[in-house]
Formats: C-alpha cells, structure tokens, sequence
C-alpha cells in the first residue's frame, strides 16, 4: 500500500513535466477551475492538432498504445502521472478521448490488420479526427434499440438514419458507427459496426445547443451513405459485442476522470462569501457540507486509483468503473447548488462580474448533461446493481422476439 | 378548520389559468429568454387589463380590492406558465412595501399607476454575494438623495421605481426613487434566467421618497419578504406542479426495452418523492396564505416554511424534469431547462433557503 | 380558508374538554413524548375497557359511526377535535384503533344484518376487542399472495395455516381474516374473508419480540379452526374487495394519525445538550435540521388536514392519504437518529439516567417498525406513483395465472 | 503508486475471517447482547492466543510487531463479525495512547498485559452528552489522584484501567488509572448495542498515574482518537460490507409478486448506493490506513475522511437492511438488528460523524 510515487514513477513524472515545461504555460493553481463549454473553435481544432502532433513526434502520445500504433507501449499509471501533470497547464481543448480512450481501442481488439494498419497510427498524431456514432433519437439507455439501417449492395453497405449526442461530430474526419442490418432477429443480435468516412455524401451533421448554451454533441443524419464492406469492424451481427468494447472503454475512463472534482475551488469561495455576517467557511452547516463534498470526492478519486492499481497489475477493468460517473455526476449537481446558493442573490446570475464565482453557476447549468451523457445516473445503477452486486436484470418486454415487433408505444402518441 | 379555497377563488383560479394557457404559452417565456427582452409587454398588458396587479390593493387606491387568497392563487397561476413579466417585483415586492408602510399620499401616488400597470415597480435590497442582513446596507440616504449601488435587482431594468433599502444616519430605511430621474445609472446583468432578469442599480445622489417612518426600514423589509415569500412561494408551487406533471406525461409516452419508463419502479418511486415534496410545500402554502390573509401572527413561520419547502420541491421537480427527459432534457430545444433557471432563479431571490431555515428556528422558539 | 375552529368547532372542543377533565389527568406539555412500546399489560387492558365503557356511556366513544352502531354520527373533522383534545391527558394504552377504524367500518360496509346486530355495537363499548389477522409469513407487501386455507365443511368453514403481525392477537376477543378458499385460480379471485372467534379451539396466538424489546405483534395458527358460514364477510372470492375497504380505512387512520411528530421535543433537546459550547441550538447546521424536520412535520400535519377537511365536505378518502405516512415514517427515522447524534457519545445508551433523552434513541429502535407495518415506504410509493400519479403499474410475474402456479423461489432456497 | 494490500496482509486478513467465521458467529454476539456479559470471554482468548491484541505492538513490549496494515484488516474482520469483545478499546485505544505517549516503564508495565489480554484497557473521554472537547472536562487530576465522572465509558465495566482524560492545574493531562483500585466507582450503563457495553466511571481520589507530559492531554487525545478513527472505521466498513451483502442474500431469496424482490429496480438502485457509499468509505479507508502505517502527516485528513464516510455508511447499510427484510427484519429473532446497534454504537463512539466534519474542514484549510 503506498499512495506516493515509487521512484520510478516520481522519475517519470518529473520527465512528463520537463516536457511540458518547454512547450506549455503553467495554470495558476489559485485561479479557480470552472466548467468549460464545449465550444471548439476552428482555432482551437487546430492548436489542439499541434499540441497532439507535438507530443506525438515526442513520443508523449497515447502511452497505453503498443509501439506499433505509435504509442508507447507504457501502463495505464504512466498515462494517468502523464495526465496530471497536462493538467496543471493551459492547454488546447481535449478533443482526442474519444478516439484515443475508445475507438482505437475498439479497432485494435476487433479490426482488421489492414483496418489497424490504415487507421490507428493515423489516429494517435491526431491530424484526423474521430467520432462515435451510438445513440439514435430512440435508442439512448436503450443502445441495442437503435434502428439506423445498413443494406447489404455489392460491396458496400448503404446506410440510413440518425445518430445523435455525437461529441465534436462536426470536425471529425471518421466515425465509428453501430447500425441494425436485420430487424427481423431480436435486437442484439441484428446489429453490424463499421468505420465511416464522415466527408462522405450523405452523411451530414447538425450541432445541438445545449441548455447552457455549448454545443459540442451533435445530430448525424444519413442518406444513402455508402460504406465499403473493408470498413466493417468484426462480423456481421457482431456490433453488440464490439460496441460493448467501445462501452467499456468508456466506462474506465469516465471512471477515472471524475473524482476530486472542485473541491479547493468550493473551500475558496466558502471563504470569500458571507454568511451571518462572517465568512461562510466558519458558519457551521457550510462546513457540514463542506466536509460531505471533501470526503466523497476524495474516496472517488481513491476508487479511481484503486481501479488504476489494480488494472496496473493486470486486473481488466470492471463494472466497478461505474461508481465514479454515478456518484460523481449527481455530485458535480449537488456542489454547484450549493455553491450558488452560497452566492446569494448573486447565486440567480451567470454574471461574471457581479458574481464571486459565476463558474458554480454554469456548472449547475452544466450538470444535467454531466447526468444524462455516457451513461445516465439509472444506467449506472443498474450496472451496479446487476453486474457488480449480481442482482436480477430488469424484466424485458423486448427478450427473445424480432426487433420489428419490440413496442415503441409510438401507437400510444 | 376549513383547508379550502372557496369557490369564488376557485373560479379566479380557473380563469387565470385559462387565460395564462392561451397567452402566456411557454413559447412566449423563450421569447423573453432568448430575445433579451425585459419582459413580455402584450402579456403584461393583458394581465394589467385583467386587473391581476391589483388584485390585492383596496379599491381606492385603484385596485381590485379581492384579498391575498385570490392573490396566491393567481400567482400559483403565473409560476406555472412561467410567465415571463415583472409581476412579482412590481407586486409582491414594490407594491406591498407601499401598502404595508405608504403613507396616503404615496399610496395614492404608485398604487393606481402599479395596479394599472403603467408603472413596474421592484425592491432593492441585495447588495452582491453571500447572505444580506438590510442593516448591512452600505447605500446610504440623506433624508433627500440616496447614494450607493445595489445588485441584483431583480426587472432593475424595466422598473420605473425602486424600494431601495438604505442607510439613514445610524438607522436603517426604505426609500422609493424614481429610477428614470437623475443620478440613477442601470446595467442588466447576465441572469441564470433571462426570462426574469437582473441588474445592478448605481445610485449618485438620486433623489429618495422615504417609505415609513426613518429608522423603521429593517423592520418594514422583514414584513414586506415574508409576505412576497408566501407569494413567491405560490409561484414555486406552480412551477413545480408543472415540472412533475411534464415528467409524468413524458416518461409514459418514451419507451425503452419495450416499455415506458414511467413503468421502472426507480423512476416511479422518485416521482412519487417529487410529488410528496409538492404537497408538503403546498400544505405549508395553505397555512401561510390563510396566515397572510387575515393578518396571523403565525406569518412569520408560516411564510418561512413555505419559502423553503416551495423552493425545495420546485428545485427538485426542475432538476428531475431534466434527468428523467434524458439526453433531449438538456437540449436548448425543450423546455426543460426553462423551469431549471426559473427554479434556480426564484430559490435565488428574497434570502435563500438557508437564511429562511435560520430565521424559521428563531421565530419557532420565539412563538 | 380557515385554519382555526369554526363557532360550533370551538364549542364541541370545549365540551369534550369539560368531559375529559372530569375523567382525566392533563398531560405536562413541557414533557417529552417519547415512543411508547407496544407492551399492554392484563392492566392495561383493564383500565383501557373501562375508559372506553366511560366514553361510550357518556357519548363520546366511535364518533364518526352511525348511531344505531353506538355512534354518534359526527363527522371526521369532529372526531379528530376529540382526539386532538383526548391526547393532552393521561390515557390507557389505546387498543381499539384497528377495530373502530377499519375493522367495524369493514363490516357496516360488507357485513350482513345479522353480523352488524351481532358485533358492530359490542365492538363500539369495547368490552371485547379485535385484531385483524391479514399477513403472512410469505404474504407482507404482496398480501393477496396469502395462503391460510379455507374449506368449507357442512354450514362451517375449517381453517389451517398461519397469519403474522396482528396487532394485539394475543388479548383479542374476535379477529377478522381473509383466507384461500381456492388455490386454482388466479390469487385475487380465491380469497374469502371471515369474522373468527380468538378463543376458538384450534387458534393459538404467540407474540413476536421486537428489536425495541416491545411485543405488540402476535404470529397467530390455525389448526383446524371452525368457523361457521355465518361469519363470512361478503361472498365467497370476495375476499380481496372487502380487505381493500378494511386497508383503506387504515390508509386514513395512518395518514391522519402522522404529522407533526415529535419536533417539539426536538427542539427542546437542542437547547438541552451544547454543540461547540452552545447550546446546540445555536449551532448553524443544528438549525438548518431543525428547520427541514418542523417544515415537514407541518407539511404533514396540514396535508392530513387538507384531507380531513375535504372529506368532511363529502368526499371519498382517496390514496393521497398514503403522504403521511410515505414521508412521516422515514422521517421518524431521520429525527430519532438526528436526535441521538445530537446525544453525542450518549447517543448509544438507552439509559434514560445517563443520557439527557433517552427516548430518541428507544425510537430509533422503533421506526424501523413504523417505516414497514402497515405498509411498507416502497408499497407506498407505489401507491402513490400507481393511483394518485397513475404511472404503468410494475409487470407481474404471478397475473392471470393459478395461485398455486405462482413462482414462489422456493426451489431456488 | 500501489493501492493494494500485500498478499502477506491478505492472508492475515483471510485467516482472521476464517477465524471468527467459526469463532465469532453472529450468535455469539447475540448471547453477549441478550445475556448482559460483559463480553465473549472464549472469543477474547482466542483472539488474544492468535496475538491480534498486539498486531501493532513492538515485541520488546510483548506485540506481534506487526504493522497497522495488518491491524486494520483484522479490524475489519471483528467488525464484520460484530464480535463482541473490547477490542476497540484496549487496543485502539488504550494500548495506542500508551504506545504513543507512555514512559519506557509505563510501556513495559502495560503493553505487555494489554498483548496478552489478561488486562483490558479503555478510554474514558466522554463526560455525559453533547460533544465533547478535552479541555471543558470537569475531572480533575492533582498529580497524584483522580476526581469526577467519565460517561459512557466503553467496556468501562469489564477494564482494569482507563486512559483518562483530566484537567491538571490549567491544563488538560492523560492520566492511567487501576479500575480495580481504591476511589473507582462502576455503574453499567444501558446500551444501545450491549454487545458492546458501556459504563459510567465514578472517580473519588483513585490513583492516577500520568500518561505523556502535563497539559499534552488534549493534543496526545486528539492523535489517539485520529488513530482510532482509522480503526474503528475499518471495523464500521466490515459491518457494512456484510449487512449489504446480508440484503442481498435475503432479497434475491425472497419473493413477492412472484418475483424476488432483489429484482424490483427500486430496491436495486438503493443496494446500488449502499454499495457506493461502502467504496467511497473503502477508499477513504486505503488512504487513512496507507497514513497511519507509515506516520504521514495527511492522516489528520485522511482519518476524519474515513470515520465520517465509514460511519454514514454503516448506519445506511443497517437501516436499508431491516427495510429490505420487512416484517422480519424488525424482530428480535433475526439478526437485522445487531447490525443496526452496531452501527448507532460505533457511530457514537469517539465523537459524532458532525464532530468530525467540522475538524475535517479545519484540517483541510490549514493543509
């Protein structure tokens, strides 16, 4: 049991920060953090290209990537040191998790050698970028119920429908996307996955506002979109199991990104507000709360870490990754109510100038989507409760027949 | 003991849901929301016409002369249509202010003008972040002129008058200024509901009417937010109904593996907490309007315990609404996140929840 | 809208006060409450007769019901004004609440003339008492899956099996017990419900030691026990109407019966024991509880009388009733254990001369028992999210088919 | 970076589980419970043969010189039991206060006795109700005697002497006094858990022997108590982890609606959140553990972070396991119940969760 760096790992961290020392800007570590909008301007795409290229030419790209694919062949607690130091410096916004920490993933498990050749090394210098393309306007909990259709014509597929929540769609070059070949099988077993060229005629997005005002999710409308067979990813029929790679991925990251959250910025500004007339950090129910949201952060962050440990000696990832989004996201709500209520009257304002800390304010605007995307607060406990705890699935009304009958209650509206 | 409103308020009730469900569509509070407009102008109108700001104010002073049981229902009204004018400001805050501590002249001078709608009214008190104690004022008033800036305002922009809360000599008062007279500069602030917005008052020696006795202004305020607390109250309630019953209405008509996921017992038991909430808040509503309208002393607890369980049951209500609508919940499109700011927006306004639940422990050991 | 008592309220509060003062000892307001336990002695049960005889000679026993029962035919509103007034004195342990609230309202509701000439009236005097026998070991939330049989034999009915949690079983007169005529079909229609005799061969009662060492239930068996048909309540498979009626009188009794709790003595234990130095009262966070628990408890209070006073206008008691006891039950809970924590290091005695109030913590043993009797928290969210909200009521695995074919998971144990 | 105990660790753990699975049954705790003992005297001997007692103890004193990591899985382990012995209070207590603040002789004297367990130690802090802070205490200590009342005193009855906490001219000093001497008065108190005994300690004049230096009382308490809070949280992680796993055995058995009722998605969401508040508390617990064994200066945190989050957890995870039991759940027959007194017992054991909150935050700021 040791919390601190070996020295090995120190050694490496310190490697990491001189690297970054020449080529970033430190952040203030007093400056409070806020939550970003997913707003990716054409300029940020591209410094966001530079910085990848910088570090890939380095050889600070993908370190949990084998060599081949032009990672570094290091372990997950490498690339998490390497993480937290990134952190402490202004960088371009992260537009590379979802290739990096799920598709390439996916190809390398279940592509082609000629797939893995054509894409994953292309992937990691991160000069195209990539999307997912999951969840449709009826299939959102409910993945397997997504009705995008692929038709079988030579040798491409033709592909019809729409996904939607695609993170950064709008600038991505490729996508990776879950379609129904069969409806008439029930519904995990008629799906097929492939790579798409997101250039491609017939395929066009459409970026969602969000109610904070960011839209960094998109809606991907396909007509007649034609994918070449050589783009298909595992067998036909096989887009359940691959997309569950995909998942998994997911769910390890997430899990492991969430955590301590903003903790020191809420010490911060329970410091700064008043409450009766003294600080509000010394008003007893503030430090109640305060405490709360210290000691749930903290123990998430140290789940994450024990996931890592555990993984960094050859554990696979489990559902246990789940805990960090599902005790994590409704947390993230919780502390901005609270921090807005510490503001007062000013808690009803997005003002940064008329409001201490107007960031708690946006992220209590933010923090819905925190719930909902990659797996809502219902999902996650149902992983919990089913594949951690073992507990019965829910009763299906969609088990064992054709995906054409399953009830959409579209009748009822 | 008789826990209901009469048929005759039933009746007010009726019409002005009525009236709200054709003209105070939720289109019209995203117009506001979006525009940047300070309030809806043909809805005010039309609820100025309907003589719903003066419902509360006697009839020589141009009201309609009803009574504040009629009043919380109508306000219960405007919560749920999240009715997009300065209605609260102008009548729960300035008007009743002006009722409580006017003297005859300035009755006659606002009252008609607020109740007829010619004129929007708001109150001054906060004073930026943290809790705000009126003794802690630092805008000051000199018997003539009041100097010294106050934010947020809430319809600082749309007002043409402001109760302001100020310092006189060691004292505390409330001071009425006209807020298109000189010495009074305005900026709007960005609001986490801009269908109800905010902004910052900087006062440079405006001209002040003072409203009650000197020295009396704390005491005055106290009374003027408990009494918009159990109207404010009414418009949470409102709101909060409506979340609900959207939640309810959406979750049976979206299905997931084969099913509406209003039949998943998690979802199930957690609207049934949301509603639970609604109708603790709304018992506590009773009790503080029956207390507001034949002038109880039990007000004082009566209006706390509806401010916080009407801000708690529309907060939670809101933040479901959006959970249980999923991925379409947080899209600028549906109208989820409308009842999110206003949620937020009400539980911000007169004192939060917290300073209420303070308070609520003084006046209960007090009582 | 009127919260106080109308003219003729007043006057009838001050004529059951002038009664109760003649027969009673006033109870020291400044006292604490505290949560008795079930433990009715053969005294108890002796004086608790006797004041009943008293009221009922003197006017003032079974208000609501009809005179010819022995009522008086006042109204809800009336009765609960005597009771308001009936709880500021010293009484006898109160044990006719299940007969006079659902179980003689069962009968004048479904009973024959006969059964109503017979019981109803000797029921009001209180000279004999009754338990209803419903619940089974493997029939709690899911009581219509019960499975105490009835045969019929000749003009009687024999009766084998088991019932549990009857309040009181052990010093019962009479009981009344819904039962399974017929296994064959589906588990509603096989119900039949029955007025027996406690004393009757072939009846045994043993009473169940709770976790707050009280023993107010009773596990009650049945070994060939007759009944005769004239004591069958309603028709044969009516069993399961005339339990809903018994079970919604008791939603009523419940929901009135919660409400505002024990904040009182709450806030008299918060000036009592210091927190920081103060007395806990003080204390910001202290405040911040002691709010959350009086506005709820008033919620409560005023919802049940929301309820009360529509029903005094005529109408039906409806399921909204089910509030009072959803949110008071666990918030029983949460007090009593707020409560003690308040006691510091002696919150974990239940020595009422150690710690400053003792009976916070003997009701922290005890609500667990009143967030499960009587309908559990979840069957009530049910209910409410079922009946009141109209949501899609949870699949059923045992709908439409035989009783005896019904997945019981016993294989499985 | 290695959040994982060594697989020596392990194997102390999984043979103390083994252990106490045979040895510790829960019937066990319940003779001790229903029959008023003080506690399992075979169990204690067993575990004191096994050298548990002195895991953390130097062998010079009579330990195993072992390691805290040890320690805490063998806490987890007794908690997991619910054994019903003064472990907590002779060897995270009494034994750490002496470890950490005795003399060279008073080491030798006791630590060798407290291994062996032919003496049990406590702690006796508490002094009646409300919090508690060393410095109000009204027990007094002249350098030689002791004078006033410690309550409640955990295993009070069944120790031979108490680490008292006492004020000695302005200060506050730890002093060691023979229970079984002159001038000591027991009263057994009624528990909440009686598995666990508590006892109020009546001092008139008993011979007190000083721990650590004069005035240091309060800051050697404060160390004693973060160490004991690491402790006594694994012990309140272990009764977590069963009564959770306890309602899941139980809920996938019982059936209803001819289904388990481990099926119905509300009871699934809520064994999910227990499960969740038990990680929280296990993480927090790796952290304060890691702090403990090799003396980091983050254990002030780390320790508050775990007797907080252990303690929400265990009485979560008692409650929900009556409520997902029912009927049976509330009877003294089955076994639900001793883990919701264990819970409330150790909750209340060496200051209040709240208490501790607060410290948490005044730790946190000055780090």
């Amino acid at each position: 049991m040791n919390f601190d760096d070996t020295p090995q790992e120190a050694e490496f961290r310190a490697k990491a920060r001189a690297f970054l020392d020449q080529h970033l800007k430190r952040l203030d570590p007093n400056a409070p953090g806020g939550d970003e909008f997913e707003r990716e301007t054409k300029d940020d795409i591209a410094r966001a290209k530079a910085w990848q290229a910088k570090k890939f030419d380095a050889g600070w790209a993908v370190l949990t990537w084998p060599k081949e694919f032009g990672g570094q062949g290091l372990g997950r607690l490498e690339n998490v040191i390497f993480n937290q130091e990134e952190a402490k410096y202004h960088t371009p916004p992260p537009i590379y998790g979802i290739g990096h920490g799920m598709l390439g993933p996916t190809i390398m498990a279940h592509g082609t050698q000629a797939q893995k050749d054509r894409f994953v090394k292309e992937m990691a210098r991160g000069q195209v970028i990539w999307c997912q393309l999951f969840s449709e306007p009826a299939a959102g909990s409910d993945l397997a119920g997504l009705r995008t259709s692929a038709v079988r014509d030579g040798n491409d597929w033709v592909i019809n429908g729409q996904k939607i929540w695609s993170t950064g769609a709008h600038y991505c070059d490729w996508g990776m996307i879950v379609t129904r070949h069969d409806p008439n099988v029930p519904k995990h077993d008629g799906l097929t996955y492939f790579i798409i060229d997101m250039h491609a005629p017939g395929v066009e997005c459409r970026q969602i506002k969000q109610i904070n005002g960011g839209s960094g999710f998109n809606e991907v409308f396909f007509t007649n979109a034609r994918v070449p067979d050589s783009q298909r990813v595992g067998g036909i029929g096989e887009g359940w199991k691959v997309s569950i790679t995909t998942l998994m991925n997911e769910r390890v990251s997430i899990g492991a990104g969430q955590g301590a959250g903003r903790v020191k910025d809420l010490f911060r500004l329970a410091k700064k507000v008043k409450r009766g007339g003294k600080p509000a950090i010394q008003d007893s129910a503030v430090r109640q709360k305060l405490a709360d949201f210290y000691i749930t952060s903290k123990g998430l962050q140290y789940t994450g870490y024990r996931t890592l440990s555990a993984i960094s000696r050859g554990a696979t990832p489990g559902p246990e990754g789940s805990i960090g989004k599902a005790v994590g996201a409704p947390l993230s709500q919780q502390m901005a109510s609270f921090a807005s209520e510490l503001q007062g009257a000013a808690g009803g304002l997005l003002d940064a100038n008329a409001a201490p800390d107007a960031s708690w304010m946006e992220g209590y605007l933010a923090s819905p989507g925190i719930r909902i995307a990659g797996g809502t607060d219902e999902v996650l406990r149902n992983i919990i409760a089913e594949r951690v705890l073992g507990l019965p699935a829910e009763w299906r009304a969609d088990k064992g027949i054709a995906f054409r009958d399953v009830p959409t209650g579209t009748a009822k509206k | 003991m008789n826990l209901e409103f009469s048929d005759d308020q039933k009746f007010v009730q009726k019409a002005a849901r009525d009236y709200l469900a054709e003209h105070s569509k939720l289109e019209v509070c995203r117009k506001v929301l979006e525009s940047g407009q300070a309030y809806a102008p043909e809805l005010w109108k039309g609820v100025a016409e309907l003589g719903w700001l003066g419902t509360a104010i006697p009839e020589q002073y141009g009201g309609a002369g009803l009574g504040y049981l009629e009043l919380v229902l109508i306000a219960q009204e405007l919560g749920r249509a999240l009715a997009p004018i300065p209605f609260a400001s102008s009548v729960y805050l300035c008007a009743e202010a002006i009722l409580q501590a006017g003297s005859e002249e300035q009755k006659k001078k606002y009252l008609p003008r607020l109740a007829s709608g010619e004129l929007i009214g708001t109150f001054a008190l906060a004073e930026g972040a943290g809790d705000f104690n009126p003794s802690d004022t630092t805008v000051t008033f000199d018997g003539k002129a009041v100097t010294g800036a106050k934010f947020p305002v809430p319809d600082g922009g749309a007002a043409g008058i402001a109760v302001v809360v100020a310092k006189e000599g060691a004292g505390v008062s409330l001071v009425i200024v006209n807020l298109d007279g000189a010495g009074v500069l305005r900026a709007n602030l960005a609001a986490f509901d801009p269908s109800r917005p905010q902004a910052k008052l900087e006062f440079k020696g405006a001209a002040g009417d003072r409203l009650g006795a000197a020295g009396q202004g704390a005491k005055i305020a106290t009374a003027v937010l408990d009494r918009a607390a159990v109207l404010i109250g009414y418009e949470q309630i409102g709101g909060a109904e409506r979340a609900l019953d959207a939640t309810r209405t959406y979750t049976m008509s979206r299905f997931a593996f084969g099913r509406p996921i209003a039949s998943f017992q998690a979802l199930k038991h957690r609207m049934a907490d949301v509603f639970c909430k609604v109708q603790i808040a709304i018992s506590n509503g009773y009790w503080a309007a029956w207390a507001l309208s034949n002038g109880n002393s039990e007000l004082a607890v009566a209006a706390a315990s509806t401010r916080v369980s009407a801000s708690d049951a529309f907060t939670l209500a809101s933040e479901e609404l959006i959970q249980m609508h999923g991925g379409v919940g947080y899209t600028w499109e549906y109208d989820c996140h409308l009842f999110y700011r206003r949620a937020r927006a009400l539980a911000a306004a007169i004192g939060t929840p917290s300073e209420w639940r303070d308070a609520l422990v003084s006046r209960v050991d007090a009582a």
